[in-house]
């Protein structure tokens, strides 16, 4: 054993050591810069799809503004209620359940005619830049067709149907909003899961012209209207319009609607969360 | 005029024939990792050049006053050479967040990748075989260590830059879907790593 | 119901000149090189071309279909790329040369990027470059054929000095298939200094440190009576597509100018080693043969043909100024002091890859505003 | 987690070169050969195992903010004993690997498992996990090396595949560009593979989506950015994407 | 021909004037029933000011300029308001419009009609006369001209620049109206001139109009003054010459700061036909109320240029010149670069509408990716880089458009017209405009919430 080149060896290392860890010790004195750790946690927590459904830009910023509390903890929808937990553990704090939401798509689209050959940028945006006609379909108010929404979700979770109208698959949406952003015509709206009857129709038109060209467009024909026992049901403007306020969503006007406009999604919704709970079960066993 | 030839020749070498990324394969995890945007390819390639200049003179030292005076250079230096080098980024870290907080908003974020980028203890290992195989004068290693390590790591921001550049026009091109992402920026690296063949020969 | 008339997007009107016409005018452009090169180099220079284009063709076609994305073969971009390919190889190459240069050339270099429009590289350059690195001894084997019966233009030339055709003719008269020979580049980069020694005719030698390259020389070069590759020999040949190409407007005269310029000036200016016996020395400055720098080789191909593609040249004037000088200043370096003899085709490439960057430097000012910006994304 | 999960998920699903995109720089520059990339392979597995077993056996002394380090000096000493073992006794081998042999401390692979794994498990799981993912390496700059060789030189493990084949050899395959190449194709190849192994997921078990994958390095730790960064690279490299719900896209 | 004065930029489309070059200007019939649209310019729609069953007269104003950015609405004939409803509109929207009956009578409302001598109006009456007959810029754009003639405090126009470039092809209104009206013109240039104080006049006309050229030449050289300096200038046939901000730079060497208006550099744009439309205000106190379309394209058997009541609806004028329904595959409304397309018949005619074209080409939008050829490039009158704003639209990145500059683009076509790839850049600008219209909107909303 060479004594002599492993006692230098040694001591070579150590006072590199010793130099380095003396002067690292002392930087981080000096150069001391308080950080808060808690911004890079929450990030860490935040899905990271920067999808902006909090209204900050991206995962990141609404990290930094959950920490210096500009923002509360249940923004984020793709993260759910999950994620808003694991913030509040970080931030010590507790939050309330958030239920989850969905985006649901206010026309059914029913064998509207068209008015016009459409060739172009196939973009319901693009579609109603003044001077391309506005849509090439009779209604003015529904739903134009191009998928524009579908290409905006950052979950996938609205396709396309062969009679060109979005379906929105409830398992993947998260209820970020962005198809209610990018819809020029205003037709997806986020709701609660427990709100289940909808009128499916934003047509302001006549009934007599909404009868002509659509089979699921609402004729203002005030059945629902008669039949509600709430009173939260009112024709207004040729539309119907259901007040949540009053809507006990017992679904009668469901029924009696000729055209189908109004829709009760009630059943669905029970059986998807029940497959939900019980899936989870077997998860954790 | 013989040493500024022999140094330009360095130059060139370093940046464009013996390219870091493109031909040594030193450098891959931050070149694709860090090659999304141009203005961070700048300020990973700008911390990168500022890494390597300094780790290239510290090493150089402690091989030329502390390994091979006291023979230690065949057991001891990959140990003594990582330990410097990670002391010295976490110190500039340190420093820079202090001293210059604009410039560590830029460059410090990446200043953590650079430790375990095997370019910058891949450029001493360079030069320790130089000086290694070329007894030529201390002062001379030395310089010439600097240089190398100085413009190493400029051909590592050039490859960063224009790799970025493309990344960005791929960005919108309808890439395959199973290429995009990482797969096209190795294959980019590919088409780019045959361009800079036509350097071979040059110096 | 009422007709139904069709609403698009302003405007109405629709230049004819699509993609189809335009790779179709520079297929055109091309065809008097090709030609030139059956007479040259007889018929499997064609089939090379063919085998390129053929190649070209199937892989896009395969390509578009494993990417589910439409059939746009009739666009004429993979026969372009076919037919550039196989105009950058040596005219003797074996058949799988061409055949993996168009795989490559098409699969790699275009549809991994996603496509025509996409490729950051000129695809079929990609693919010489390939083949380069992959085949080095089949790209730079130094055999030509020899030209097969009585070459017009040989016929017409002799006379004047045939530097290159005392081999074909010898090489007749031996009844060889394949004579060995460099190419005019080569013969550059091989200079010696012949001080005090005999003249060879036809050669390149250097002289009191100068480079002697005499007139016939260069004459029999540009007219393509040289050793090349299939579609490159024939300056002429290439410069007549250029002028059609420049014509018809497919190209503008940015690049090829900035190009042949610079490779000229620089070719000039700067001093090439060469070996006068025992060690490296250089030739003086300003006295480069600039004007076989010009016409020997692939320039005229490379400056007409190459750079100005479209897809991977930049897109504002003072960009194509700028991308056809770092192309000229860049094969002059490789050539003059480069492993390759010729650096047109890395040149190309290596600009190519700068783009991105000169697309961002040279953003036109717009309209109404102080300066022009590169936007951060 | 089970023994057998932590043993072998380095090798496919959490592969550190195809999946992780870590260790690229060995992965291409000593892959002209199955010769050399096992060998490399080897090496890399057997810092990676010892360094495991050390920071495991360590993991209770080092102070939280020394560890890196300390985790460093640990496994260059390592790569030492590899490299002078190697001088001694396969001197070729060490000529063949070059800088590279000594870069294997640099190899994001090792640190990252002694930070994320073998800091926070017993002596047993560590070492298995090392074990596992020096496999996976091994495995993965095998599968370069072996395509590299063949279309480069024809060759494998050095032996022509058939006599006087080299003419069909593509030597740019054993050239920088060529492994770029091939690590290109490979990747693009495993995500299709990726892509088309969750879309059959997905359509047999439509709807029920498993939880959150584990994480390939643990990322709730904020004070080690290096790993980190790592991850993030990671992260942008194939395999489904595991941050939504439902979602079946390779995540790029 | 060698150095024309001309833009930086542009393109050459084939004109396709022959077609109702030769055409003189005749009077079009007047339907039984004419559609008159409220908003029929930039700004504010008029406020109606008729009810149904009134009885209205020619020039009788029936809208009612709401607020300084509008313009007066006349009634184009004399009859009965018949129903006050909805119609589409030339400029793409949908808007309040007035049902006439025609009463065949053509009775003129009082006072107007009436031949006045302007020469001693101030420069404010002339303006308020400009306002009151409701005259818009009549090149397509509708811009109110009284706006336009009324710089605020501190801005002077040294300038007046008489559009009669219509560099748009098929159309030949205005070249029509420079050969057989060319006086009335110089004289309602004249107008213009003194109602904003300035001494230069000019009249820009392309190359390829030498006839009109010459005209115009003569007549400014008749009517010129030392204190209305006036002359034609030629033009190099590109387009977009006829752009506003194309022919500052071409005619003053001066460009327009982005975002801003040419009377911030002194300059004042008007079209010919509107300067003979405040000619008609100003000397016979004649209202707006017709204006001369060009009827043209393939499918149009007898190209005319028609003198036309506002409100005709547009089915009427094609069917006046014989076009043929079955061939027809595209009705524009303006030329075919920046007109837009239109399916209803029944649309009527308004004050910016100064083409009507029947193409049989439907020129699909069978697109590429982008072969960045860099003609857009060239091409560019405003100095943008299409290509790169199509690549934006294409993947729907909208908003960031805008750091491309994308606002300064003024949607000339010619983009798109020589692309070979086929994209329809221009809609794609629209498209991301309309987007960051929409976000600015609602920042500022939220600005205001906070």
């Amino acid at each position: 054993m060479d004594w002599k080149a492993l006692s230098i060896a040694l001591g070579s290392m150590a006072g590199i050591g010793a130099v380095l860890g003396i002067v690292l010790a002392w930087g981080s004195k000096r150069f001391f810069v308080k950080v808060d750790e808690r911004v890079e946690q929450v990030e860490a927590i935040l899905p990271g799809v920067n999808c902006g459904a909090c209204g900050f830009p991206g995962c990141s910023g609404y990290a930094e503004a959950i920490v210096t509390s500009e923002a509360t903890m249940t923004l984020c929808s793709p993260g759910g209620a999950e994620c808003a937990h694991d913030i509040a553990r970080i931030m010590g704090a507790e939050v309330e359940a958030v239920e989850p939401k969905y985006a649901l798509t206010a026309c059914q689209g029913g064998n509207v005619p068209n008015r016009f050959d459409y060739s172009g940028v196939h973009d319901c945006r693009a579609a109603v830049v003044p001077g391309m006609g506005g849509g090439i379909k009779h209604c003015t108010y529904g739903c134009i067709g191009y998928g524009t929404c579908a290409r905006a979700c950052p979950f996938g979770a609205i396709t396309m149907n062969d009679k060109q109208m979005p379906v929105i698959d409830e398992e993947k949406c998260t209820g970020c909003g962005r198809c209610v952003e990018v819809c020029p015509r205003d037709l997806n709206r986020i709701d609660r899961e427990s709100r289940t009857v909808f009128v499916l129709c934003t047509s302001h038109d006549k009934g007599a012209v909404t009868n002509k060209i659509c089979d699921h467009g609402c004729i203002a024909c005030k059945k629902c209207e008669q039949e509600c026992p709430f009173d939260a049901i009112h024709v207004i403007d040729n539309l119907a319009v259901i007040d949540y306020e009053k809507c006990k969503l017992c679904g009668k006007c469901v029924d009696v609607c000729p055209k189908g406009v109004i829709v009760n999604l009630r059943k669905e919704r029970r059986a998807r969360k029940q497959a939900r709970e019980t899936a989870a079960k077997e998860a954790t066993t | 005029m013989e040493q500024a030839v022999i140094y330009l020749k360095i130059i060139f070498a370093a940046v464009f024939v013996q390219n870091f990324v493109l031909s040594k394969f030193l450098g891959l995890c931050p070149f694709i990792g860090v090659s999304k945007k141009r203005s961070s390819a700048i300020g990973m390639g700008l911390a990168v050049i500022f890494v390597m200049t300094l780790a290239s003179a510290a090493t150089m030292l402690i091989y030329q006053y502390l390994l091979k005076p006291f023979k230690m250079e065949f057991y001891l230096d990959i140990v003594s050479f990582i330990v410097v080098i990670a002391a010295l980024v976490q110190f500039v870290e340190l420093a820079m967040r202090k001293l210059a907080p604009a410039l560590y908003k830029a460059l410090g974020i990446y200043l953590p990748l650079i430790t375990t980028n095997c370019a910058v203890l891949g450029v001493t290992q360079l030069n320790l075989e130089f000086a290694k195989l070329n007894g030529i004068t201390l002062t001379d290693c030395l310089l010439r260590s600097i240089v190398n390590g100085v413009f190493a790591g400029v051909g590592f921001t050039l490859a960063l830059v224009l790799m970025a550049g493309i990344r960005e026009r791929l960005e919108s091109s309808p890439v395959p879907e199973c290429m995009q992402g990482v797969p096209i920026a190795f294959i980019a690296a590919a088409c780019m790593a045959l361009a800079f063949f036509g350097f071979a020969g040059i110096a | 119901m009422a007709k139904q008339f069709v609403i698009t997007p302003s405007p109405h009107l629709k230049t004819k000149e699509d993609i189809g016409a335009i790779m179709r005018a520079v297929c055109l452009a091309l065809a008097p090189a090709f030609i030139f090169a059956l007479y040259r180099f007889g018929y499997w220079s064609i089939a090379v071309t063919a085998i390129a284009v053929v190649t070209a063709v199937v892989t896009e076609a395969i390509c578009q279909r494993l990417r589910h994305v439409p059939y746009t073969v009739d666009d004429y971009s993979a026969v372009v790329t076919g037919l550039l390919l196989a105009a950058v190889l040596p005219p003797n190459v074996a058949w799988y040369v061409p055949f993996v240069g168009s795989i490559v050339a098409i699969g790699i270099a275009k549809h991994c990027f996603g496509g025509l429009g996409c490729n950051i590289w000129n695809p079929a350059l990609m693919g010489r470059a390939f083949l380069q690195a992959a085949f080095p001894t089949e790209i730079n084997s130094g055999t030509w054929p020899a030209a097969k019966g009585e070459s017009l233009l040989t016929s017409i030339y002799t006379n004047i000095n045939g530097s290159f055709d005392f081999l074909v003719e010898s090489a007749k008269q031996v009844g060889a298939d394949v004579i060995t020979s460099a190419t005019p580049l080569e013969q550059l980069t091989r200079v010696v200094d012949v001080a005090g020694k005999v003249e060879i005719p036809g050669a390149i030698y250097v002289q009191n440190g100068v480079i002697q390259v005499s007139n016939s020389q260069i004459f029999d070069v540009f007219m393509g009576n040289t050793f090349g590759c299939i579609g490159e020999i024939s300056a002429l040949a290439l410069l007549l597509g250029g002028i059609y190409l420049l014509g018809k407007k497919i190209i503008t005269w940015h690049i090829p100018f900035a190009y042949i310029a610079t490779v000229a000036l620089l070719g000039w200016i700067l001093p090439a080693p060469y070996s006068n016996g025992e060690a490296t020395a250089y030739t003086a400055w300003f006295t480069g043969p600039w004007l076989m720098h010009v016409v020997g080789g692939g320039l005229f191909i490379g400056a007409f043909f190459m750079a100005t593609d479209m897809v991977t040249s930049p897109m504002s004037r003072l960009g194509k100024l700028l991308f056809g000088c770092g192309c000229g200043l860049l094969t002059i370096v490789i050539r003059i002091y480069g492993g390759y003899p010729e650096g047109v085709c890395y040149s190309i490439l290596l600009m190519n890859t700068v783009v991105p960057m000169i697309d961002c430097w040279t953003r036109p000012r717009v309209y109404g505003t102080a300066k022009a910006s590169c936007p951060k994304h | 987690m089970a023994v057998g999960n932590v043993f072998t998920r380095g090798f496919f699903k959490e592969n550190p070169v195809f999946v992780l995109l870590l260790g690229l720089c060995p992965a291409l520059a000593v892959t002209t050969g199955l010769k050399n990339a096992l060998g490399m392979g080897l090496a890399a597995t057997f810092v990676l195992v010892c360094s495991n077993l050390i920071v495991s056996l360590s993991r209770k002394f080092i102070p939280k903010e020394v560890r890196i380090p300390c985790f460093i000096v640990i496994i260059a000493t390592f790569v030492t004993i590899v490299k002078m073992v190697m001088a001694a006794f396969l001197p070729e081998l060490k000529e063949a690997l070059g800088i590279f042999l000594p870069l294997i401390v640099v190899n994001c692979i090792i640190l990252g498992r002694a930070e994320a794994f073998a800091s926070k498990n017993k002596l047993l799981p560590s070492v298995i996990d090392g074990l596992g993912m020096g496999i996976g390496f091994t495995l993965a700059i095998c599968i370069i090396g072996i395509v590299r060789e063949i279309l480069g030189a024809w060759m494998i493990f050095g032996i022509p595949i058939t006599r006087g084949g080299m003419a069909y050899s593509m030597k740019v395959f054993i050239l920088a560009p060529g492994g770029f190449l091939a690590m290109g194709l490979l990747l693009a190849y495993f995500n299709y593979l990726g892509a088309q192994r969750a879309r059959r997921l997905a359509l047999a078990q439509k709807g029920i989506h498993e939880g959150k994958g584990a994480p390939a390095v643990d990322t709730s730790n904020p004070t080690v950015q290096t790993i980190n960064s790592q991850n993030m690279i990671g992260k942008t490299g194939a395999g489904p994407c595991n941050l939504c719900p439902g979602c079946d896209k390779p995540n790029f | 021909m060698a150095f024309l004065k001309t833009f930086k930029g542009g393109v050459h489309p084939p004109d396709h004037k022959q077609l109702s070059k030769d055409a003189a200007i005749t009077e079009a019939m007047v339907p039984e029933l004419l559609t008159v649209p409220m908003a029929q310019h930039i700004g504010k729609p008029a406020q109606p000011v008729v009810k149904v069953t009134d009885e209205v007269k020619r020039g009788q104003v029936i809208g009612e300029s709401q607020g300084f950015v509008s313009a007066n609405v006349h009634s184009p004939v004399s009859g009965k308001v018949k129903r006050i409803t909805e119609c589409n509109t030339p400029l793409g929207t949908k808007t309040q419009a007035i049902l006439i009956e025609n009463d065949g009578q053509d009775t003129w409302a009082e006072g107007c009609n009436v031949e006045s001598n302007p020469e001693n109006l101030t420069p404010k009456e002339i303006r308020s006369r400009i306002a009151d007959a409701g005259i818009v810029g009549m090149g397509g754009a509708t811009f109110p001209t009284h706006v336009k003639l009324s710089p605020p405090e501190g801005k002077t126009i040294d300038t007046v620049l008489l559009n009669g470039v219509e560099c748009e092809p098929y159309l030949t209104s205005d070249y029509r109206l420079m050969l057989e009206s060319p006086d009335t013109i110089v004289k309602g240039l004249q107008l213009v001139m003194r109602a904003v104080n300035c001494n230069n006049g000019y009249i820009g006309v392309e190359a390829n109009k030498p006839d009109a050229f010459k005209i115009m030449e003569k007549t400014c050289k008749e009517l010129s003054s030392s204190d209305a300096r006036l002359a034609a200038v030629m033009l190099e046939v590109k387009y977009p010459q006829g752009g506003e901000k194309q022919l500052i730079e071409a005619v003053l060497n001066r460009e327009v700061p982005s975002g801003r208006l040419p009377m911030d550099i002194g300059a004042l744009v008007q079209n010919v036909g509107s300067s003979h439309a405040i000619y008609q205000a100003c000397y016979l106190n004649r209202p707006l109320t017709e204006r001369i379309v060009a009827v043209t394209g393939e499918a149009v058997a007898e190209p005319a240029n028609l003198l036309a009541r506002i409100g005709t609806p547009i089915g009427d004028l094609l069917r006046h010149c014989r076009f043929d329904e079955e061939k027809a595959v595209k009705l524009i409304c303006g030329g075919p670069m920046m007109g837009l397309a239109h399916f209803d018949l029944e649309m009527p005619v308004n004050k910016g509408m100064s083409g009507l074209l029947a193409l049989t080409d439907a020129s699909d939008w069978d697109f590429r990716h982008c072969i960045r050829c860099g003609r857009c490039v060239d091409g560019c009158a405003a100095h943008l880089l299409p290509s790169e704003l199509s690549i934006i639209g294409e993947s729907g990145r909208f908003l960031d458009a805008e750091e491309a500059n994308v606002m300064d683009c003024i949607e000339c076509g010619a983009c798109t017209y020589v692309c070979p790839a086929r994209r329809p850049i221009v809609q794609w600008i629209k498209l991301a405009k309309q987007e960051i219209m929409k976000e600015r909107l609602r920042k500022a909303e939220q600005a205001k919430a906070v």
